[in-house]
């Protein structure tokens, strides 16, 4: 065979690394170009989750055997439990403090005026 | 067990202070508080007593020889250090009892005597330790537990001071970290006998002179030397009557040794004094503080701000003494160092018993004390001489020889205006007697009663010994110039070795 | 040369910014936060020096031979403690001082404090004056 | 080894430019909580910066201290203070002269340094290479910098416990507050309000809790041979017991965590450490010799740092619970009298 084993473990690799960097990338260019909160952080939790993930998984074919990958794949369960966690608690806190969601009814103030004061006098 | 002195005296109050969270009871915290700082005494005077017969005693922690691990060097200018402050801390320790009771809060007394022990430990490790990141490791524990020492004043005004000090406390710490880490990167090593003989080699690079420039603005930070004595009187006035006998007899001795020990013993005399300007900075710096810190206290209506003060100008004849760089003038500013410890506690220990009693310290309280508080009084009087530097006090002693010093070198003009910041020492200290004495008595002050006698005792002693070794000046004098000559020994020795080189 | 001075040069810079932040600004956490920055700049220093080019961590493996120089950490490692330390001790006066002053802006505690700086009278902030105010109310 | 070299040091460059550019927004932010982010982003980025440098030990301790507990330190502090910074007035001339000299004397002084990784450095010639070369045969743990810190100078590390000791007892002397029982069960009530709100926080923490408290363990015995030991282990278990207190509230996390046996523990951590020293003292060593703990050298070192740093692990994982649990305390009693403290500043403004 012309492609042994490693070679193709390292092109899955390279190929696993490639995607979770370039999640990254418009991760970070996400939160520069979304217009509010709530959509920035979804690009931020796209990149927390799958991109992270990516890499990780990335990693550990670089290294497949040893306690490596034992490491890197719980690193992998406690990203998988944390972010979205992380996410839920920002988006609740910043809906919580009367922050709206940008859409085409409240374009012009971002948020609704009774919700703000509700959440002043709360 | 004679062989482990000189570890056992930084362990044996360092192991007590948690030891004291253990115990319940206040009273027993104290007693036992006071036992672990007399045995500490103890330790020192053994020490002391070593040293002086058979020379610099070297402890290896850990059992790792001198650059690799961290030695304890014990030599007689330790020793006299160590003796000061364990002695003013146990002395000291006598009246905390009844002078906490009024002045902390029940809840925080086992607190307040953890924290009095580990700030000990901090300084007597700093003193002891042959390393100069130790030192650090050290300074940083005293100052902190300083820090909320201060804080535990009864005035909100102690929470800023302590805020102010910790600031400026902890730029000066790192800034004594970063000339470690220049000299350590010039070097290779941390240990303050290697360290002396391996500096010479590379004396004359930019590294060394940013190195030693930030030692030693680090050090006068803590020293609260003339221009950055910013957060002296504040945190001396606002802290605990205790904390301020205890910090104003230490605190800035130990800094004070600090230079010494950096100027003479590690960067070497040659290297302090003769590639630099030093001599005249540190001259200058110690007139000018002298003479503004003393005119500042004139005006003082705090009496304890009016001490703090004063404190700063005693330092500035210790700098002054130290700027000499001879035989005689380090001799002076040791000795001036253990006089000068006696007097401030004493006078500060007077002042927290006339806080028990009246609850204040403004100057304008005092009216007709002299009269109520006969003995504390008279404490405050022999003290306040003795910080004039009248005959028969301590005072006397070390200015007398700080003259002499001055005028061994010719240095005539000097000579009179430390006679001259002797005559403004005599304003302020007038300005109390002239109140506790030739003033009638207030009205609200109709019951006020002399100090009980458990802040009596240990003024009293301090006073006598402020009266003994003014007459007696043999212990004194006699280690003081073996300090300082032994001193002077290592960094001639230094200069012998350039030359050699050369 | 400006590669081998280029971390010193900017472990002064930053030890630079956050000296201005002590000195300059009034805010006593900002402050705070200017002594971190101060203090990790010192950190960066000493552990730029442990490097060594071609070296790795000082933990020994077989087959390696260059090692950085492990001193320098064991130092930061101690002095990042205490700095914690002193950032908690800074931060517990800070919230004492909001309590009794009502502020953590120096200018106004400096204001507050020249007001009545010749009153003789206590300004009581302990945490048990307080509880017996409140029994008395 | 040229281009994975150019590689370091572009990542040391990007690095530390990200680090002035922080501190940079720091300086000009008037938002305290943006600051204290920044703060810990800033201790993160430094925490990168020394495993480039290949500091990996203090890369974790950086990790888990300035971006972690002091960030979180900072944040409850705001909470009690207000956030946002009030423009200043006075002239920053001052600072600026003091920042220039300071800063001019270390440029001045860099000219002479031995330039970055340099092999022939006094540093690496002098003292070090004994560590590195003989540490094995001589203390026998593969981690030199454990063998440095808790062996060689095993009595720095003691002093840092002291550290951080003092300043748990600091914080107690100014901050605890005397408690009254019969105010928990409202405080309870409110909590329990608020709390019904974070379910899904609360539950998945909950499942957290148990492994970051396993892994605290595992760092604590790694020490030796990888980056960790006591002080990152005690942190990391504190901020499993944080991660709590912050979930369910302080009045719960009161009945699981005694505050006095805290205490007690704090300062059994350090005696126990100070006792080592004092046994091999005993046992015809000097202070902190753990060669005479056991009959064989080697194994005798083994025991002394696994003890010390047990002691290490103790004393810091207490003293961080106790911080934390009194800056939320005091926060408590704020809420309990806030009224009365307003009072009690606006009469002393009025004086």
């Amino acid at each position: 065979m012309i492609f042994d084993l490693d070679i193709i473990r390292e092109l899955i690799s390279a190929l696993f690394l490639f995607m979770g960097s370039f999640l990254c990338i418009s991760g970070g260019v996400g939160i520069l170009r979304f217009p509010d909160f709530y959509t920035r952080m979804h690009a931020v939790g796209v990149t927390d989750t799958l991109a992270a993930a990516m890499i990780l998984i990335g990693l550990m074919l670089q290294n497949p055997d040893g306690l490596v990958v034992i490491k890197l794949s719980l690193i992998l369960l406690m990203t998988l439990f944390i972010n979205p966690t992380a996410s839920h608690a920002l988006a609740k806190a910043a809906f919580h403090n009367g922050l709206m969601p940008l859409i085409e009814k409240n374009k012009k103030n971002n948020s609704l005026p009774d919700k703000k004061q509700e959440s002043e006098k709360g | 067990m004679l062989v482990h002195l000189p570890v056992l005296q930084v362990i044996v109050p360092l192991m007590a202070a948690p030891l004291c969270l253990i115990l319940k009871r206040v009273q027993l915290v104290w007693l036992f508080t006071l036992l672990v700082s007399g045995i500490a005494f103890l330790i020192s005077v053994l020490l002391l007593q070593q040293v002086m017969s058979s020379g610099t005693i070297i402890y290896e922690l850990g059992g790792w020889e001198a650059p690799w691990g961290i030695e304890y060097r014990i030599d007689k200018l330790n020793a006299f250090l160590l003796l000061i402050i364990t002695g003013i801390s146990t002395v000291v320790l006598f009246a905390a009892q009844t002078s906490i009771e009024k002045e902390i809060s029940q809840d925080k007394h086992t607190v307040f005597y953890v924290l009095y022990l580990l700030s000990l430990t901090g300084m007597l490790g700093i003193v002891a330790t042959g390393d100069a990141f130790n030192v650090f490791v050290f300074l940083e524990i005293s100052s902190l537990s300083a820090y909320a020492l201060i804080a535990l004043g009864k005035d909100r005004r102690a929470l800023w001071a302590a805020y102010q000090y910790l600031i400026m406390g902890t730029i000066g710490a790192t800034f004594i970290l970063i000339g470690i880490g220049l000299m350590y990167q010039m070097t290779g090593t941390l240990n303050m006998e290697d360290l002396s003989q391996r500096l010479p080699e590379v004396a004359q690079t930019r590294t060394v002179f940013t190195a030693y420039a930030f030692v030693i603005v680090g050090i006068c930070l803590k020293l609260a030397m003339f221009p950055l004595h910013l957060w002296l009187p504040n945190a001396y006035a606002y802290a605990p009557s205790i904390v301020t006998a205890f910090f104003a007899a230490t605190a800035t001795k130990v800094a004070i040794y600090l230079l010494i020990r950096f100027t003479f013993s590690v960067f070497g005399l040659s290297f302090s004094f003769t590639t630099l300007p030093l001599q005249i900075i540190f001259m200058a710096l110690g007139m000018l503080g002298i003479f503004v810190a003393s005119t500042t206290a004139i005006y003082q209506t705090n009496v304890k701000h009016l001490f703090a003060y004063s404190s700063i100008a005693q330092i500035g004849y210790m700098i002054v003494g130290f700027s000499i760089s001879s035989v005689a003038g380090l001799t002076a500013t040791l000795l001036h160092l253990f006089n000068h410890a006696l007097m401030k506690s004493a006078l500060f220990l007077a002042l927290g018993a006339v806080m028990y009693r009246i609850g204040s310290v403004q100057l304008s309280q005092f009216q007709g004390l002299g009269r109520q508080m006969p003995l504390t009084m008279a404490a405050i009087v022999i003290g306040g001489l003795s910080l004039i530097g009248v005959p028969l006090t301590v005072g006397f002693v070390s200015k007398w020889y700080l003259l002499m010093a001055l005028i061994e070198n010719g240095w005539w003009p000097l000579a009179v205006l430390v006679l001259l910041g002797s005559l403004l020492a005599i304003v302020y200290v007038w300005r109390i007697v002239e109140m506790a004495y030739f003033k009638p008595s207030l009205a609200t002050h109709a019951n006020v009663k002399e100090a009980p006698i458990s802040f009596l005792i240990p003024i009293w002693i301090l006073v006598f010994a402020n009266i003994y070794f003014g007459i007696d000046t043999r212990l004194g004098v006699q280690v003081a110039q073996a300090a300082s000559e032994s001193l002077f020994a290592v960094s001639v020795s230094d200069i012998t070795i350039i030359e050699d080189s050369l | 040369m400006i590669m081998g001075l280029f971390n010193d040069w900017v472990v002064v810079v930053l030890m630079m910014i956050g000296l201005y932040i002590i000195i300059a600004h009034g805010n006593l956490i900002k402050k705070i936060v200017g002594l971190t920055i101060f203090q990790t700049s010192v950190f960066i220093f000493y552990i730029s020096m442990a490097k060594i080019d071609g070296g790795t961590a000082p933990i020994l493996v077989d087959g390696v031979t260059q090692y950085s120089n492990p001193l320098p950490h064991v130092l930061i490692l101690t002095a990042i403690v205490v700095g914690i330390a002193t950032t908690a001790v800074a931060l517990a006066l800070i919230v004492r001082i909001k309590e009794a002053y009502g502020t953590i802006e120096e200018e106004e505690i400096q204001e507050q404090d020249s007001q009545h700086k010749d009153s003789h009278k206590l300004n009581i902030h302990n945490s048990s004056e307080i509880n017996r105010d409140k029994k008395e109310c | 080894m040229k281009r994975g070299e150019l590689i370091e040091s572009l990542i040391n460059i990007v690095l530390l430019s990200l680090l002035v550019g922080i501190a940079i927004a720091i300086v000009c932010m008037k938002d305290l909580f943006a600051v204290v982010m920044l703060a810990g982003i800033y201790g993160l980025i430094s925490a990168s910066f020394f495993v480039v440098m290949d500091a990996v030990d203090v890369a974790f301790t950086e990790a888990s201290v300035g971006a972690g507990i002091s960030t979180l330190l900072m944040l409850v502090v705001i909470t009690m203070t207000g956030r946002t910074e009030h423009p200043t007035r006075h002239k920053p001339l001052l600072a600026i002269f003091v920042v220039v000299v300071t800063g001019g004397l270390l440029i001045y002084g860099t000219f002479d340094m031995p330039y970055l990784g340099a092999i022939d450095a006094p540093i690496h010639t002098h003292v070090a290479p004994r560590y590195i070369n003989e540490s094995m045969q001589e203390v026998g743990v593969p981690n030199i910098v454990t063998a440095v810190l808790a062996s060689y100078r095993a009595f720095d590390t003691f002093g840092e416990v002291v550290v951080i000791f003092t300043a748990g007892i600091g914080v107690l002397a100014l901050l605890s507050v005397v408690r009254r029982r019969d105010e928990d069960s409202v405080i309870d009530s409110i909590n329990d309000s608020m709390h019904e709100q974070h379910l899904i926080l609360r539950i998945v923490s909950k499942m957290m809790i148990p492994f970051i408290m396993l892994f605290a363990l595992y760092v604590q015995f790694h020490g030796d041979y990888g980056p960790g030991g006591g002080f990152q282990a005690g942190v990391i278990f504190a901020s499993a017991i944080i991660l709590y207190v912050l979930l369910f509230g302080l009045s719960t996390a009161r009945k699981v965590i005694n505050q006095t046996l805290i205490q007690l523990i704090a300062a059994f951590g350090v005696l126990f450490y100070g006792c080592v020293g004092l046994v091999s003292l005993l046992n015809g060593g000097n202070f902190f010799d753990y060669n005479v703990l056991s009959s064989d050298p080697i194994a005798g070192q083994h025991l002394g740092i696994l003890l010390i740093e047990w002691g290490v692990g103790c004393t810091v994982a207490s003293v961080m619970i106790i911080i934390f649990f009194n800056f939320a305390g005091r926060k408590e009693f704020q809420q309990r009298n806030g009224n009365l403290i307003d009072n009690i500043s606006k009469k002393n403004k009025g004086i």
